[in-house]
């Protein structure tokens, strides 16, 4: 959907960590397609659905032509039924099949909140282990261009809550396709949400099919001052925050969680245990978010290595404004996380 | 009476002996249950027997059903273990569901069927969903829903209705239309009581079936399912028949306060294990003999299927995050 | 073209004027759009102009309507401010929703209009619970929603007319099937192409509504309307019309990739404002000096709309948190 | 729905704060009943619709022949349709009703989360403020009976998480009257979530028309040894927890919050600076929960005055299973609060 081209350049460009170096490198969205391309390939139970996934856009480029490889049977556009069709993913796992559904945008999930939620993410429990469901529903965040309230929001927040999901979120294109191969692999309900200001992200990923592991997060850059954890497009802003305020003597340490549900307690407790601080930037509201699991983590499991009040990066009580003043007031960027780190590092 | 000519004596009399078991089966739970040993909501088919018997006998042991709250006679019907499912309402641990789900979540996956949601009209999305698995895998398999007239005010329904007829899935929907949500008459929450008319909505065939006429029941669903199953699509089939108990639990006593009246008298005349049986008997295909020594059979079943839930272990309460993923 | 006779002359202009001003504030949108100042995603109802220009004139000023994404059009025919409107598009602090909405989320109440979402389907259930509103104060209000051929796909829009025929609300349920949602066309999404099929399921009266041609659209949403008005419970009306453009945005530069060439041939033969004018014109009721008098007066208001718009000023950022509860 | 008549007695009796007054005195349900009596006489634009909220059980009672009273245009049973039937609500909100909108329990608004998050919270702001959205949602927290998986949810810290929405849990019949009143007068949706445990607590109920204010908690035992922040039922399992825990000398100081959202930051911070320990007890899951936000709030806010770990006691990360004794292992109560208070308190 694209509105005007000055929505694309305005994505944020990510960092490139093999900045240079002669590596093959794909953006975000490619990475993804070659992700469940080679799913696809691979694994005759993996189907692909979504609104718009063989249309010409092919969902930003993420299902491109997918139809076309893989025939209309197994790469196919759905109704506007987002329960009903979530439903229907999520039976089709339970016999056996491993569909990948795409949506446009976490907002719609709403409207499938029971299938997710009542369903997926029970069947396995509910039924003491003897059924599954290998599930994948990818989401994409918008942000700006007068998106506004309906169109914009992230709700990991919400699926933090639920157990029986996980909850996938990449920052860089490589976890992108790792992670996406896993949550495709793994026998239970994976949400899997992306942000569309990471689209034009490049970065080294390798054309062999890879996993990462669930519940590692990977340290984006080392320090000893205070520790910053990112959540998807935050890790960038948080690296940018690092960057302007090392300038200043400051040397932030910056984590990616890469997936909230399992979250990896541990790479978040042995850096707070180094810095002693703790910034949390989140691309959703502050309140009952993710962050606020994460800092009720730190305050009791951490609590030795606290030296500081624990701060929260993140949207404001309010939903998404349209005017583009409003959207910059709204959305917190690295100055935001720059000013919270100063006030608690030494 | 429908009549049952050219079904196959073998098949007649397994519809009667499913029949039977069912509501041998219910009113075994029902006498048992003010003991408060089975510690979960019971929702009772009684009354409803031949809608589970009669379309669960069209379907091949590998074909799925999804089930809902009401679910006991879907899963004896579908030749679920009956042990597992009486030690399931005990909250056993060796239930179908391992203790954890309850009378409202059975599960058989050896016979097809794929659980049960007690979210109305949860299941029937699910339904829609194991049928193009199926059509994936080309493995010939049909899948049934069975829901309530409630769900059928849920908007799922219509989202999977259109979604199975648009790719002509292999997928039949069985509504048991018994005029109830818990209290609440049909009337008072649908703008026009003939459900068998909403999937004309989507071009789906679609018919009204006498739900106590398990001959009624079978050849509407037989040819439901060979339908889906060559290929042309879903159907839906609007069993009517009379909730004879209350929404849950045992007994119904408050009846007096939301019934109408008149409609119980009216249902109360039919019975479809009895209406059955005399036309078995009329037709000469069953006799007393044959008849006490099924109902024996059965008992003996039960009476084991009781014996063995009682005698079960609990679940181990170390082990209460367990089953979370697989 | 429809036969108008028998429709006031006064009405029959007031259409054309509706007609006319979507169609040329669309144009200037468009023309605009690139410059980005506009920043907002903008769905442009370019061929959909006389759906909205023929439901809307049979409302009165304060009857209610809920809009969907593409609401440029439902908002003028239903009198909304026009430069609260372009200010809205320019996110501006004097837009109708005050910057906070955008193109998606048009409002003004003072005509009825209470709000668009561009959730798909999501107006569908508060125009009926207006309606509701409307029943107990009993004052004598009706309800009208728009909502795309994809929206028929959502299960609201089932549990929506089930209740609003149960309780013979006061609302008609107007789909404008331009046969796409974004770039996938109905037939891939939808078992059977006729919309206007569903509401029977609720036995609710529906029409298919030759949604080019105004004279059909006034004269069956008449219909619907007086009939509800009067307490016979609400209709539904399929107006079908074509998309000129792309999803959102200006221009559609994806047409060869997505469009059935056939379809978009037979379809360009068809402008809902060039049909209408020759009818007019033939019917002796429209001038070319009235005409000329009628574009130079939209104009001149366009004019001033988006002046007015540009230089309103923006919302202030500090009042970011402003309106989140009343 | 009864299912068997042990449900009933197996409920909780609350505590009771005028024992032994000749005060009138009125159980949950009644005092939820006469609330909406009261607004439905006073206010014409008051309706109260919900499944079975006109059937001989009346909702537990709290709705119980209100239909009578009012009359069918006013409180009316509904099909079951739940995303529809809450848009309707929503709708009729918008256009100046007031509507009470009776679910059974908190699982089925997951089926309304689009009517819920993407209308009602945002209808306000999306326009500017130019309508609003008066709207009570109640919903009843089943548990025990092996209700299981889909049916014993509470679900409020998902709306949490949620801008636009107020949200209120009370968990004694005075504030369940005062605070219901005052969610039928306010402007905004609100989520009025009640716990099937408490509906047998018996307390002093004024008969007049009283409101209690939105976002004020209140102690309800003082105490300076630690902090237990209770949430609806858990309420009562935190006043036991301190009952027992004043046998062995400490002083513990029970808060309910009574709201959620607006939540009172300040009855938290000043108690946590009195006790400088923390434990919240919920009925909800602890992963991502409303005491994650309430723990974080106090890491960052009241990071000087805590002196040890921050515990959050509540249900783990599993669906409610059906077995008594799993659904024993799986809701904390009395106990898990006094551990988690001996493990933090000197
Ligand atoms: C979505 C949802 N809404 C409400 C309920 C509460 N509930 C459980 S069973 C039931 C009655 C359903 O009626 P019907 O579908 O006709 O099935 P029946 O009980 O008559 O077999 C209701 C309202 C629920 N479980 N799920
Ligand atoms: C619930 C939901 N699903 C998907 C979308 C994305 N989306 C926005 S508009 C649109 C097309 C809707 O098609 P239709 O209802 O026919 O309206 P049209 O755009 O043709 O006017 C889609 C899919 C959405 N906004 N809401
Ligand atoms: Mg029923
Ligand atoms: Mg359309």
């Amino acid at each position: 959907m694209p509105w005007t081209k000055i929505l694309i350049e305005q994505q944020e460009p990510g960092f490139d960590e093999h900045a240079g170096q002669d590596v093959r490198k794909l953006t975000f969205p490619q990475a993804l397609r070659e992700a469940m391309d080679q799913a696809l390939d691979r694994d005759e139970r993996v189907f692909v659905m979504g609104q718009g996934v063989d249309d010409p856009m092919g969902m930003f480029g993420t299902t491109l032509d997918l139809h076309k490889k893989y025939g209309g049977q197994r790469v196919f556009d759905t109704p506007l039924s987002e329960n009903g069709l979530t439903g229907v993913a999520v039976g089709a796992a339970i016999a056996g099949a491993r569909p990948v559904y795409v949506h446009n945008r976490p907002d719609f999930l709403l409207l499938a909140m029971d299938q997710i939620v009542n369903h997926a993410s029970k069947w396995s429990f509910m039924f003491g282990g003897h059924v599954n469901c290998p599930l994948v529903i990818r989401a994409v965040i918008g942000r700006g261009w007068g998106s506004a309230a309906q169109h914009s929001q992230s709700l990991h927040g919400l699926f933090m809550h639920i157990p029986g999901l996980k909850l996938v979120m990449p920052s860089t294109a490589y976890d992108a396709k790792g992670l996406l191969i896993t949550s495709i692999a793994d026998d239970n309900p994976v949400i899997f949400i992306e942000h569309r200001w990471l689209y034009k992200h490049e970065s080294h990923v390798p054309e062999e099919l890879y996993s990462i592991p669930f519940g590692k997060g990977i340290v984006r850059r080392q320090g000893k001052d205070a520790t910053v954890v990112g959540i998807s497009y935050m890790v960038i802003e948080a690296l940018r925050a690092a960057e302007k305020l090392a300038e200043d003597g400051y040397e932030i340490e910056v984590i990616d969680l890469r997936t909230l549900k399992p979250l990896d307690e541990e790479i978040v407790l042995q850096s707070v245990e180094k810095t002693g601080r703790l910034v949390i930037a989140d691309t959703d509201w502050v309140t009952g978010g993710a962050g606020a699991e994460i800092a009720a983590m730190v305050a009791q499991k951490g609590f030795n290595h606290i030296k500081a009040p624990i701060k929260r990066v993140g949207w404001p009580d309010v939903p998404i404004p349209a005017s583009y003043v409003l959207e910059n007031a709204f959305y917190p960027g690295a100055e935001d996380i720059i000013n919270a780190v100063r006030r608690i590092a030494k | 009476m429908t009549d049952h000519s050219g079904i196959p004596t073998e098949i007649l009399l397994k519809l009667y002996v499913i029949i039977s078991k069912i509501r041998r089966v219910e009113l075994r739970i029902e006498s048992l249950y003010h003991e408060d040993e089975m510690k979960t909501p019971v929702h009772l088919c009684l009354g409803q027997e031949a809608i589970s018997a009669g379309v669960c006998a069209t379907l091949q042991t590998d074909d799925y059903v999804f089930s809902n709250h009401r679910s006991h006679g879907h899963y004896i019907a579908k030749g679920g273990d009956l042990p597992a499912m009486i030690a399931e309402l005990y909250c056993k641990e060796t239930g179908c569901s391992r203790g954890r789900g309850g009378s409202m979540h059975l599960v058989d996956t050896s016979v097809g069927l794929l659980g049960s949601s007690s979210i109305v009209g949860g299941g029937i999305p699910l339904a829609v969903g194991a049928a193009l698995a199926s059509v994936l895998r080309g493995d010939g398999r049909v899948t049934v829903v069975f829901f309530g007239d409630g769900a059928s005010e849920e908007g799922v329904l219509y989202e999977s209705m259109n979604f199975a007829a648009l790719k002509k899935l292999p997928v039949v929907f069985v509504c048991e239309n018994n005029f109830y949500s818990v209290c609440s008459h049909q009337t008072a929450r649908q703008a026009n009581n003939d459900i068998s008319m909403r999937p004309r909505a989507f071009e789906m065939p679609s018919s009204r079936v006498d739900g106590v006429d398990v001959i009624d029941v079978f050849r509407k669903t037989m040819d439901a399912v060979n339908r889906t199953r060559s290929g042309k699509g879903p159907s839906f089939l609007e069993c009517r028949a009379y909730r004879w108990r209350g929404h849950a639990g045992a007994g119904d006593n408050l009846k007096s306060q939301y019934r109408k009246l008149d409609e119980w008298d009216q249902w109360m005349t039919r019975d479809p294990l009895q209406e059955y049986e005399k036309a078995l008997v009329a037709g000469n295909i069953l006799t007393e003999k044959k008849k006490k020594q099924i109902t024996e059979t059965i008992d003996k079943e039960i009476d084991e299927a009781f014996s063995f839930a009682q005698a079960s272990p609990l679940p181990n309460e170390k082990e209460v995050t367990k089953y979370l993923y697989s």
